[in-house]
C-alpha cells in the first residue's frame, strides 16, 4: 500500500503544500496598521475571538475533507487498469446522515456566539455615559462633530480610552463605510439614514481607518485616523479645539496669509471660526493640530500643504477642491497662516 | 415539578376514549394490530396526555406563552400524524365509508379544503380575541384544542392517507402541499414575533414562571412557531422527496410500453402496495 | 399519429369545463369585486378591512387561476411552476416590507430578544 | 408521431459542416452553443487582461500605472465581464446548450429559434456594455459590477458609461431569462422515454434548478435597472435620499438577484463535477437523490440569504440574525455535495486525466472557498471582512477555484465531443499545475491582506500599510495563472489543427451524449433512445444499470424499418436581425437620437412579426423531434408560458413591494386619496369580463365554432381597449390633480406599477389582435386551440395581477404603510 501511495502523483496536496508555508510566512509579518487581528476595543475583541473560534472549526472541517480526499484518491482507490473493478457502491444512508448532521452541529456551534454578538453590538439605545460623535462622510474625506460642543474636525477622530463611544454616521453624498479595523467592524454610511455603532477603546494609540464602500474616483484616498487618548490627553485636546482660532501677530507672514485667505475663494468652502463659513470642505479652524491633510493621504507639513493647494485634483483624483492658481510668495504666506492654526 | 405530572380530567377522558375506540375497532374487525402500530398509538397517547395535561397547565394556567405554543405544535403536527400512522386502513374503512360520513369526508379530504380548513382554524385560533377567550374559559379551550387535533388529521390526510378510497396526493403534489403549509405558519408566527406589544391580555399579568417579561415570552413563542414548526414542515417535505426518489428509481416501465402512458404514470404511493 | 391527432388527444386528456362553468365563475368574480368595494366604503368595516380585502382578492385570484387558467384541470407540473413562483414572490414581498418597515426603524422587539439571548448582559 | 419513414442519409455529417453564413442563421443548439463558447472565450481574454491590469496597478504602493478613473473602469468591467460575459455564457450558453439535449436524448431544445435569439441578444448586450469606449463622454462603466446606488445617479456619475451599463445589463437579462425559460421547458418536457427525474444525469438536474433560479432571480434585477434608468432619464427618485427614498432599495433588489446569481454560476459547475468524477472513477455518483435534493435546497435557500451582502448597512439585529442563520444553513447541502463527491472517488478505479485533475482540484479549492464563506455568515466577522480583500479571496476561491476549475475540467472532458479532436493531455497537465500554483498564489494571500485591513476596490495604497509584499507576490502569481490560460489556448489551436481524431466515447463514459459520434450529427440521435435506468449509456455498454436494472438500448442505429422521420426546424435570420434592432434601439436611447430609436424599433417590430409568421403553422412550431413529454402530458409551449408567468409574478411582486415600501415613506404630494375608486372599479369589472370572453373564445375554438370564436376574441380585444382607455383617462385626470410622474415617491411608484401593468395589457391586446386576424384568415381551426389557450393564459395572468393591484393599490389607499 505504501509503495503504491508513494508512486502516485500528489495532485490534491498541492494547494495545501503551497498554502501552509504561506500561512506561516503570513503570520510572521510585521504588524500592519490596519490589522484586524490586533483588536484594541471590546467590540473588536468580540469579533476577534469569534474569528479565532470559527477559524479553528474551519480548519477542523478542512482537515476532515482533506484527509478523506487523500484517503479516497491515494489509498482506497485503484488506478484504471490495475485489475480490480471499481466498486458499485452508490449510497449509504448512515454516511449521508452523518455528513448532514455533523455540519449542522458545527454550524450550531458558530450560530450561537454569532447571534449573541449581533445583539450585543446593536443595542437599541446608546450605552450610559457614552461619548457621542457624529461622523459625516463626504466624497472623499471625513468630518467629525462632537454634539454639544463646537468641535468640528476632519479626517482625525479623537476619543478617550475606557469610555463607550457612540458613533452616529451620516453621509453628505453617496454611500461610504466607516471602518477602523482595530476598533471594530464596518458600518455603512448611507445618505438619508443614520447608522450607529459603539465600542470601548482600551489602548491609547493611533489607529488607521479607511472608507470601505466604493464611493467613486478617490475611494482609495478616503482615509482617516483615530487617536485613542488617555482621559487627560483627551480633555486637553477638547479644550484646545473649543478655543477660537489663533490670530496671527501683525506683520508676520501668517498675518499676510490670513488676509489672502479671507479674500480668496477658499472661504466659500472652508470654515475658520470667525473668519469664514463654508461647509463644503473641511473645517480649518484648528488645521495645524492635525497630522494629515487631504483625506489622510498626505502629511500636514508646509511642503505637502503647498503641493496640495497647488494641485488638489492631481493628488486626489476627482477632488472638489479646485487649483486656485496661487503661487510664489502668496502661496507661502497662505501655508504659513494655515500652519499657524494650532 | 408537580405540574409536570398533572393530568387534567379532560385529557384523561380524551385519551381513555381514544384508546377504547382504538381497541374496540381492532376487536370488531377481528384483526391483529401489529407491534409497530401499537407503539405509534402509544406515542400518540403520550403526546396527547402531555399536551392536554402539563403543557396546558403551564402554558395557560401559569401563563407561559411559549409552552402554550409548544402545546399547539404538539396537537397539530405531532399527535395527528402519529394517529394516522397507528390506524390501519381496515379499521377506518367501515365507518369512513358509512353512508352519512362518506360525503363529508370526501369533501374534507380534498387537499384544497383540508388546507383551507386547517389554515382558517389555525389562523383564527391565534387571533387575540379568541385565544384570550379560550384561556379564560376551559369550556372553550378544550373544544378548540380537540378541534386542533381534528384539523391536524384533516391536514395530514392528503399526505399520509392509508385509504385508497380517499387517496393521498402523488408525491410531487405532497411536496407542494406541505411547502404551501409554510405560508399559514409564517402568517401566524411573524406577526406574533414582530408585534409592538403583548397581544394577549391573558399573558400580561406577571409573574412569569421563569421570570421572563410577557413581551419576551411572546417573542419566544412566536419564534418557536416560526422556526420549529417551519423546520418540521421542511423535514417532512424533504422526507417526501426521498420517498419520491425511491419510487422513481424503483419503477421499471417496460421498454415496449407506449411512450405517453409510460411517462404519465405517476402512480400514487399505493400503487406499489 | 399526425400532429392534429396529437393535439386532439391532448384535449381529450384534459377536459376543460364548458361555458356554463365559466359564466358561473364570472358571476362569482363580480360578486366578490362588489363585496370588495363595499368593504372599502363601509366605515364600520374599517378595523378588519385589510384581512377582508386580502381574503376577497385571494379568492378572486384562485378562481381565475383555477378555472380560467385551467390549473384545476391541467397537470400538477403547471401548478407547481406557478405555485413555486408565487411562494418566492410572496417571500420577496413580505420580507422587503418587513425589512423596510419593522426592521430598519423600530427595534422594540430587539429589546426582549437581546434580554433572552444575553442573560448576563 | 410516426409520420412515414423518410430516407436517412447513410452518413451523418457533423453539425460543424456547412458554409460560414449558415452560422448566422443557425438554430441548432450545438452551433448556438459553440457561438456562445467562442464569444465567451474572447471575453475571457478581455476579462483576463483586465485582471492583469489590476494586478500590475497594485504591484507597488502609490503606483501610477493606471489612473484612478481607469482603474475603476477596469475593475468594474473585470467583474461584469467575468460574470455576465464569461462564466454564465460558458456554463449556460455553451455547456448547457450543447449538452442538455444530448444528455436527455433530445434532438434540440424546446424553442430553437428562441435559443438563437438568446445568443444574438447576449452578443448585442455584450457589445453594448463596451460601447462607451467609442464616445468621448462615455468611457467604460466605473461604478463596480454591483453598481451601488446612489453613486450611479447622474448627479454623481454623469456621462454615458452607466447608461451603457444599465441598458447593457437589461439586454443581457432578457437573453438570460430566455435561456432559462428554454432549458426549463426542454428538461421538463423533452426527456427521452423512460428518463424520469431520478434518472436524469446530475448535470441536467443542475441546469433544471439553475433555470428556475434564473427565472425567479432576474426579475428583481430587471426592476432595479428599470428604476435606475428612470432615475437617470426621467428624473424620478428611486435611489436618492430625497423625498424619503433610499439607496438601500437598490442593494436589496440587486442582491435579491445577486445571491441566487452566485448559485446560477455554481450549480452548473456542481453538475459538471458530478459528471466528470463518476466517469473517471468508473463508479456511479454516490448518493444521487441526496445530490439532487441538495441542489434544490441550495436553490430554495439562496432566496433567503441576500441580506448577508448587506450586514454593514444596518438592517437591525433581527434581520442580521435571520440572514446569518439562513446563510449558514446553505453550508449543509454544500457539505453533502463535497462529501458525496469524495465518496464517489472512494473505492473507484481512477483514470487520471486532465479533466479529472481539475475535478479533484475543484473539490479542495472549493472547500476552502466554502469554509471562508461560513465566516461571512457570522455577522460580526463579516463586518470586519466585508469589502476587504478577504472577501475577494473568498469569492475567487468559489468562482475560480470552484466554478472555473469545473469549467476547465469540463473543457477537457467534453472538447472531443464538441470538436471531434483530442486535446494534449501532457499540455493539459502542465496547465493544471500552473493553474493550481498561479491561482493559489494569487488568491490565498488575499486572505492575509484582508485580515490586515486592505479594502477592496482601491486603486492604490500607502507604503506603510504592510501590504506590499503579498501584493507583489500575487501579481507574479497572476501572471503564472495568465500563462496557464495561454497554454490552454495553444492546446486548443493545436488540437484543432492536427489533434488526434476523437472516437465517440473516448473516456468510457456513462451518459447518452457519448453514445453518438464525435462531433454529433445535426439531429443528434438517429433514433430517440429509450432509458430505463441512471447512467443510461454505461448500462447499455456493460449490461447493468447502476441499480442492477437491465438497460435496454435502442439508440445508435435505427431498428428495422422503425426509423422516425427527422425534421429539423428551418434556420432563421430573424434572431440576428432582431438583436441588431435591439442594439440600435438601446444605443438611440443612450445617445438621445430619436431617429436611431425609430430605426431600431422598426427593425425590432418587423423581425418579431416576421418571426411569428415564419413557419406556415404560425407560431405553432410543432416539434416533430419532441421525444417524449414529461411535463405531465402538457405541451411544451404551455409549460414555457407558465414558466414565463412565474417569472413575471416575481417581476410584479418586486414592483408591488417597492410601491408599498415607498408609499409609506412618501412625503408631500397629494397622496393616495386622489385615486378614484368608481372609475377603477369599472376598469376591474371590464378586465374580469374580458377574461370571461377570453375563455369563451377558447371554448368556441375547442368546439370548432368559428363565428363565436371571432365574436369572443373581438370582444376581448374591445374590452382590453376599454380598459386601456380608462387608464389613459385616469392618468390624465391624476395629472390634472397635480400627481405627475415625479411628484413624489407615491406617484412615481404608482405610475410605474400601474403603467407596467397597462403595458402588459397592451401586449395582450396586440397578441389577441393577431389571433383575430389569423382567425379571419381561417387559420385558427380546432387543432390550433392551443394558440388561443396560450394567449388566454397570458391574458388571465394580466387579469390576476390587476386583481392584486386593485386591492393593494386602490382599495388599501387609506392604509398608511405596513
Amino acid at each position: 500500500m505504501r509503495a503504491r501511495f508513494a508512486q502516485r502523483k500528489l495532485s490534491g496536496l498541492a494547494p495545501l503544500m503551497l498554502a501552509l508555508p504561506a500561512v506561516v510566512a503570513g503570520c510572521q509579518r510585521a504588524n500592519p496598521p490596519m490589522n484586524t487581528l490586533a483588536p484594541k476595543s471590546d467590540y473588536a475583541n468580540w469579533i476577534y475571538s469569534l474569528f479565532v473560534e470559527v477559524t479553528w472549526l474551519d480548519l477542523f472541517v478542512l482537515g476532515i475533507v482533506v484527509v478523506a480526499f487523500v484517503l479516497a484518491v491515494f489509498v482506497f482507490s485503484r488506478r484504471a487498469g490495475e485489475g480490480e473493478a471499481a466498486s458499485e457502491t452508490h449510497t449509504d444512508m448512515r454516511l449521508e446522515l452523518a455528513w448532514t448532521l455533523g455540519p449542522a452541529f458545527i454550524l450550531l456551534l458558530i450560530a450561537i456566539p454569532t447571534i449573541r454578538t449581533i445583539f450585543r453590538e446593536e443595542p437599541p439605545a446608546p450605552p450610559a455615559d457614552s461619548l457621542k460623535v457624529t461622523v459625516i462622510a463626504h466624497q472623499w474625506w471625513w468630518e467629525f462633530r462632537y454634539p454639544g460642543t463646537p468641535i468640528v474636525t476632519a479626517n482625525e477622530l479623537h476619543i478617550p480610552e475606557h469610555r463607550p463611544v457612540w458613533v452616529s454616521l451620516r453621509s453628505a453624498d453617496v454611500i461610504h463605510s466607516f471602518w477602523v479595523p482595530a476598533l471594530g467592524g464596518k458600518r455603512d454610511v448611507i445618505p438619508g439614514q443614520v447608522n450607529h455603532m459603539w465600542f470601548i477603546a482600551n489602548t491609547p494609540g493611533e489607529y488607521y481607518g479607511q472608507c470601505a464602500e466604493f464611493c467613486g474616483d478617490s475611494h482609495a484616498n478616503m482615509r482617516f485616523r483615530v487617536f485613542v487618548d488617555t482621559p487627560a490627553q483627551f480633555a486637553a485636546w477638547e479644550k484646545a479645539q473649543e478655543a477660537p482660532p489663533v490670530q496671527p501677530a501683525a506683520g508676520t507672514r501668517a498675518a499676510k496669509g490670513a488676509a489672502i485667505f479671507a479674500n480668496s475663494p477658499c472661504t466659500a468652502c472652508h470654515t475658520i471660526t470667525g473668519v469664514s463659513k463654508g461647509y463644503i470642505g473641511p473645517n480649518l479652524t484648528h488645521l495645524a493640530s492635525r497630522t494629515t491633510i487631504a483625506g489622510g493621504i498626505m502629511k500636514n507639513d508646509p511642503k505637502d500643504l503647498k503641493a496640495w493647494i497647488e494641485n488638489p485634483v492631481g493628488l486626489k483624483p476627482g477632488a472638489n477642491m479646485p487649483a486656485l492658481g496661487l503661487r510664489g510668495p502668496e502661496l507661502d504666506d497662505l501655508v504659513a497662516y494655515l500652519g499657524s492654526l494650532k | 415539578m408537580a405540574q409536570l405530572l398533572y393530568i387534567t380530567p379532560g385529557a384523561a377522558i380524551a385519551v381513555a376514549a381514544l384508546g377504547a375506540i382504538y381497541a374496540l375497532g381492532a376487536r370488531r374487525a377481528g384483526r391483529a394490530l401489529g407491534r409497530d402500530r401499537k407503539i405509534m398509538f402509544g406515542w400518540a397517547m403520550v403526546a396527547l396526555l402531555l399536551a392536554l395535561g402539563p403543557m396546558d397547565a403551564i402554558g395557560v394556567g401559569h401563563r407561559f406563552f411559549l409552552v402554550h405554543m409548544i402545546e399547539h405544535f404538539t396537537l397539530t403536527l405531532i399527535v395527528p400524524p402519529l394517529l394516522i400512522l397507528a390506524t390501519p386502513d381496515w379499521m377506518l374503512r367501515p365507518w369512513m365509508l358509512s353512508r352519512p360520513l362518506r360525503p363529508v369526508l370526501a369533501l374534507l379530504t380534498k387537499p384544497l379544503v383540508a388546507f383551507l380548513f386547517f389554515t382558517l382554524l389555525f389562523v383564527g385560533a391565534h387571533d387575540p380575541l379568541i385565544l384570550d377567550a379560550a384561556c379564560h374559559r376551559e369550556a372553550l379551550r378544550i373544544p378548540i384544542h380537540l378541534l386542533f387535533i381534528v384539523a391536524g388529521l384533516v391536514m395530514w390526510w392528503p399526505v399520509m392517507s392509508p385509504l385508497p378510497e380517499f387517496p393521498p396526493l402523488s408525491y410531487p403534489h405532497q411536496i407542494l402541499y406541505v411547502f404551501l403549509l409554510l405560508i399559514p405558519m409564517t402568517a401566524v408566527a411573524a406577526p406574533i414575533t414582530l408585534a409592538h406589544q403583548v397581544l394577549y391580555t391573558w399573558y400580561m399579568p406577571a409573574p412569569h414562571p421563569l421570570g421572563l417579561t410577557p413581551m419576551e415570552d411572546q417573542v419566544l413563542g412566536g419564534l418557536f412557531m416560526w422556526i420549529v414548526d417551519g423546520l418540521f414542515l421542511m423535514c417532512v417535505f424533504s422526507a417526501i422527496f426521498f420517498r419520491w426518489s425511491q419510487q422513481e428509481e424503483g419503477s421499471q416501465p417496460g421498454p415496449g410500453a407506449p411512450r405517453r402512458a409510460q411517462l404519465r404514470a405517476v402512480p400514487t404511493p399505493h400503487a406499489r402496495v | 399519429m399526425t400532429a392534429e391527432a396529437a393535439v386532439h388527444e391532448q384535449f381529450e386528456q384534459h377536459v376543460h369545463p364548458g361555458a356554463s362553468v365559466y359564466v358561473t365563475v364570472a358571476a362569482f368574480l363580480v360578486v366578490l369585486t362588489a363585496l370588495e368595494i363595499t368593504v372599502f366604503y363601509v366605515q364600520a368595516l374599517a378595523p378588519v378591512m385589510i384581512p377582508l380585502l386580502l381574503i376577497l382578492s385571494a379568492a378572486k385570484f384562485v378562481l381565475v387561476a383555477g378555472f380560467y387558467m385551467h390549473l384545476r384541470y391541467d397537470s400538477y407540473v403547471l401548478t407547481s411552476i406557478f405555485g413555486f413562483a408565487l411562494v418566492i414572490a410572496a417571500v420577496l414581498l413580505i420580507s422587503l416590507l418587513l425589512l423596510f418597515t419593522y426592521l430598519s426603524h423600530h427595534l422594540w422587539f430587539a429589546v426582549p430578544l437581546a434580554r433572552i439571548l444575553l442573560p448576563g448582559h | 408521431m410516426a409520420a412515414q419513414p423518410k430516407a436517412i442519409p447513410a452518413e451523418y455529417p457533423s453539425y460543424l459542416k456547412g458554409d460560414p453564413i449558415s452560422w448566422l442563421n443557425t438554430i441548432d443548439h450545438k452551433r448556438v452553443g459553440v457561438l456562445y463558447g467562442v464569444s465567451a472565450l474572447f471575453f475571457m481574454m478581455l476579462g483576463g487582461i483586465e485582471a492583469l491590469l489590476i494586478r500590475i496597478q497594485l504591484f507597488e504602493p502609490n503606483n501610477t500605472f493606471l489612473s484612478a478613473h481607469v482603474y475603476n473602469q477596469v475593475f468594474t468591467m473585470h467583474g461584469t465581464t467575468m460574470i455576465f460575459l464569461v462564466v454564465m455564457p460558458l456554463l449556460l450558453g455553451f455547456a448547457a446548450n450543447f449538452l442538455v439535449p444530448l444528455q436527455i436524448g433530445a434532438r434540440d431544445v424546446a424553442f430553437p429559434r428562441l435559443n438563437a435569439l438568446s445568443f444574438w441578444i447576449f452578443l448585442s448586450g455584450a457589445v453594448f456594455l463596451h460601447m462607451g469606449w467609442f464616445w468621448h463622454h462615455g468611457g467604460l462603466p466605473d461604478a463596480g459590477w454591483f453598481g451601488y446606488a446612489n453613486l450611479t445617479e447622474r448627479q454623481y456619475t454623469p456621462g454615458m458609461a452607466i447608461d451603457f451599463w444599465d441598458i447593457g445589463l437589461l439586454i443581457l437579462g432578457v437573453s438570460t431569462v430566455m435561456t432559462g425559460l428554454n432549458f426549463f421547458t426542454t428538461i421538463v418536457t423533452m426527456r427521452a422515454p423512460g428518463m424520469t427525474y431520478m434518472r436524469m444525469p446530475m448535470f441536467v438536474w443542475s441546469i433544471l434548478v439553475t433555470s428556475i433560479l434564473i427565472l425567479l432571480a432576474f426579475p428583481p434585477l430587471t426592476v432595479g435597472l428599470i428604476f435606475l434608468f428612470m432615475d437617470r432619464f426621467f428624473g424620478t427618485h428611486y435611489y436618492q435620499a430625497v423625498a424619503g427614498a433610499t439607496p438601500i432599495l437598490w442593494q436589496h433588489l440587486f442582491w435579491l438577484f445577486g445571491h441566487p446569481e452566485v448559485y446560477i454560476m455554481a450549480l452548473p459547475a456542481f453538475g459538471m463535477i458530478s459528471e466528470i468524477i463518476p466517469t473517471f472513477s468508473r463508479k456511479p455518483l454516490f448518493g444521487y437523490p441526496m445530490m439532487a435534493y441538495s441542489l434544490i435546497l441550495i436553490a430554495f435557500l439562496s432566496y433567503g440569504v441576500w441580506g448577508h451582502h448587506m450586514f454593514a448597512t444596518g438592517m437591525g439585529p433581527v434581520a442580521d440574525a435571520t440572514f446569518a442563520i439562513t446563510s449558514m444553513l446553505i453550508a449543509i447541502p454544500t457539505g453533502i455535495k463535497i462529501f458525496s463527491w469524495i465518496a464517489t472517488v472512494w473505492g473507484g478505479s481512477l483514470k487520471m486525466t486532465t479533466a479529472f485533475y481539475f475535478a479533484l482540484g475543484f473539490i479542495v479549492e472549493f472547500t476552502i472557498g466554502g469554509l471562508s464563506g461560513i465566516m461571512h455568515a457570522a455577522v460580526p466577522i463579516d463586518l470586519q471582512q466585508t469589502d476587504s480583500y478577504f472577501v475577494v479571496a473568498h469569492f475567487h476561491y468559489v468562482l475560480f477555484g470552484g466554478v472555473m476549475f469545473a469549467i476547465l475540467g469540463a473543457f477537457y472532458y467534453w472538447w472531443p465531443k464538441v470538436t471531434g479532436r483530442m486535446l494534449s493531455e501532457k499540455l493539459g497537465k502542465v496547465q493544471f499545475w500552473l493553474t493550481v500554483i498561479g491561482f493559489n498564489g494569487t488568491f490565498f494571500p488575499m486572505h492575509f491582506l484582508g485580515t490586515w485591513g486592505m479594502p477592496r476596490r482601491i486603486y492604490t495604497y500607502g507604503s506603510g500599510m504592510g501590504w506590499t509584499f503579498w501584493n507583489q507576490f500575487e501579481t507574479v502569481s497572476a501572471f503564472i495563472l495568465g500563462f496557464a490560460f495561454l497554454l490552454m489556448f495553444i492546446n486548443m489551436l493545436r488540437s484543432l489543427r492536427d489533434g488526434e481524431i476523437a472516437p465517440a466515447d473516448p473516456w468510457d463514459a456513462r451518459t447518452l451524449e457519448w453514445s453518438i459520434p464525435s462531433p454529433p450529427p445535426a439531429f443528434n440521435f438517429v433514433t430517440v433512445p429509450s432509458v430505463s435506468g441512471r447512467d443510461a449509456f454505461w448500462a447499455r455498454k456493460y449490461g447493468t444499470g447502476s441499480h442492477g436494472a437491465a438497460a435496454v438500448a435502442s439508440a445508435g442505429d435505427p431498428p428495422n424499418g422503425e426509423a422516425e422521420a427527422i425534421h429539423m426546424p428551418e434556420p432563421s435570420f430573424f434572431p440576428i436581425v432582431l438583436a441588431a434592432g435591439l442594439l440600435l434601439c438601446g444605443l438611440g436611447v443612450v445617445v438621445a437620437w430619436w431617429r436611431l430609436i425609430m430605426a431600431g424599433g422598426v427593425i425590432l417590430f418587423l423581425s418579431i412579426i416576421g418571426m411569428a409568421f415564419q413557419y406556415p403553422t404560425f407560431g405553432q412550431h410543432t416539434h416533430e423531434t419532441e421525444a417524449a413529454s414529461g411535463g405531465g402530458g402538457e405541451d411544451l409551449r404551455k409549460v414555457g408560458l407558465w414558466a414565463f408567468i412565474g417569472s413575471e409574478s416575481v417581476f410584479f411582486a418586486t414592483l408591488i413591494a417597492t410601491f408599498m415600501v415607498y408609499k409609506s415613506r412618501s412625503m408631500g404630494g397629494p397622496g393616495a386619496d386622489v385615486l378614484e375608486i368608481p372609475l377603477t372599479s369599472f376598469s376591474t369589472f371590464i378586465l374580469l369580463m374580458s377574461s370571461l370572453l377570453m375563455v369563451l373564445a377558447l371554448a368556441a375554438t375547442q368546439r370548432g365554432d368559428k363565428t363565436w370564436q371571432r365574436v369572443w376574441l373581438a370582444g376581448t380585444v374591445l374590452f382590453g381597449l376599454i380598459f386601456l382607455g380608462d387608464q389613459a383617462y385616469e392618468f390624465t385626470s391624476l395629472y390634472h390633480h397635480g400627481l405627475g410622474f415625479t411628484t413624489d415617491l407615491f406617484s412615481q411608484c404608482f405610475f410605474t406599477l400601474v403603467g407596467f401593468h397597462g403595458f402588459h395589457v397592451f401586449i395582450g391586446v396586440v397578441w389577441l389582435s393577431v389571433l383575430l386576424v389569423v382567425s379571419f384568415m381561417d387559420r385558427l381551426p380546432k387543432s390550433r386551440a392551443l394558440s388561443v389557450e396560450l394567449a388566454g393564459l397570458y391574458w388571465h395572468f394580466v387579469d390576476i395581477v390587476w386583481v392584486v393591484i386593485f386591492t393593494l393599490v386602490y382599495l388599501m389607499q387609506k392604509v398608511k404603510g405596513a
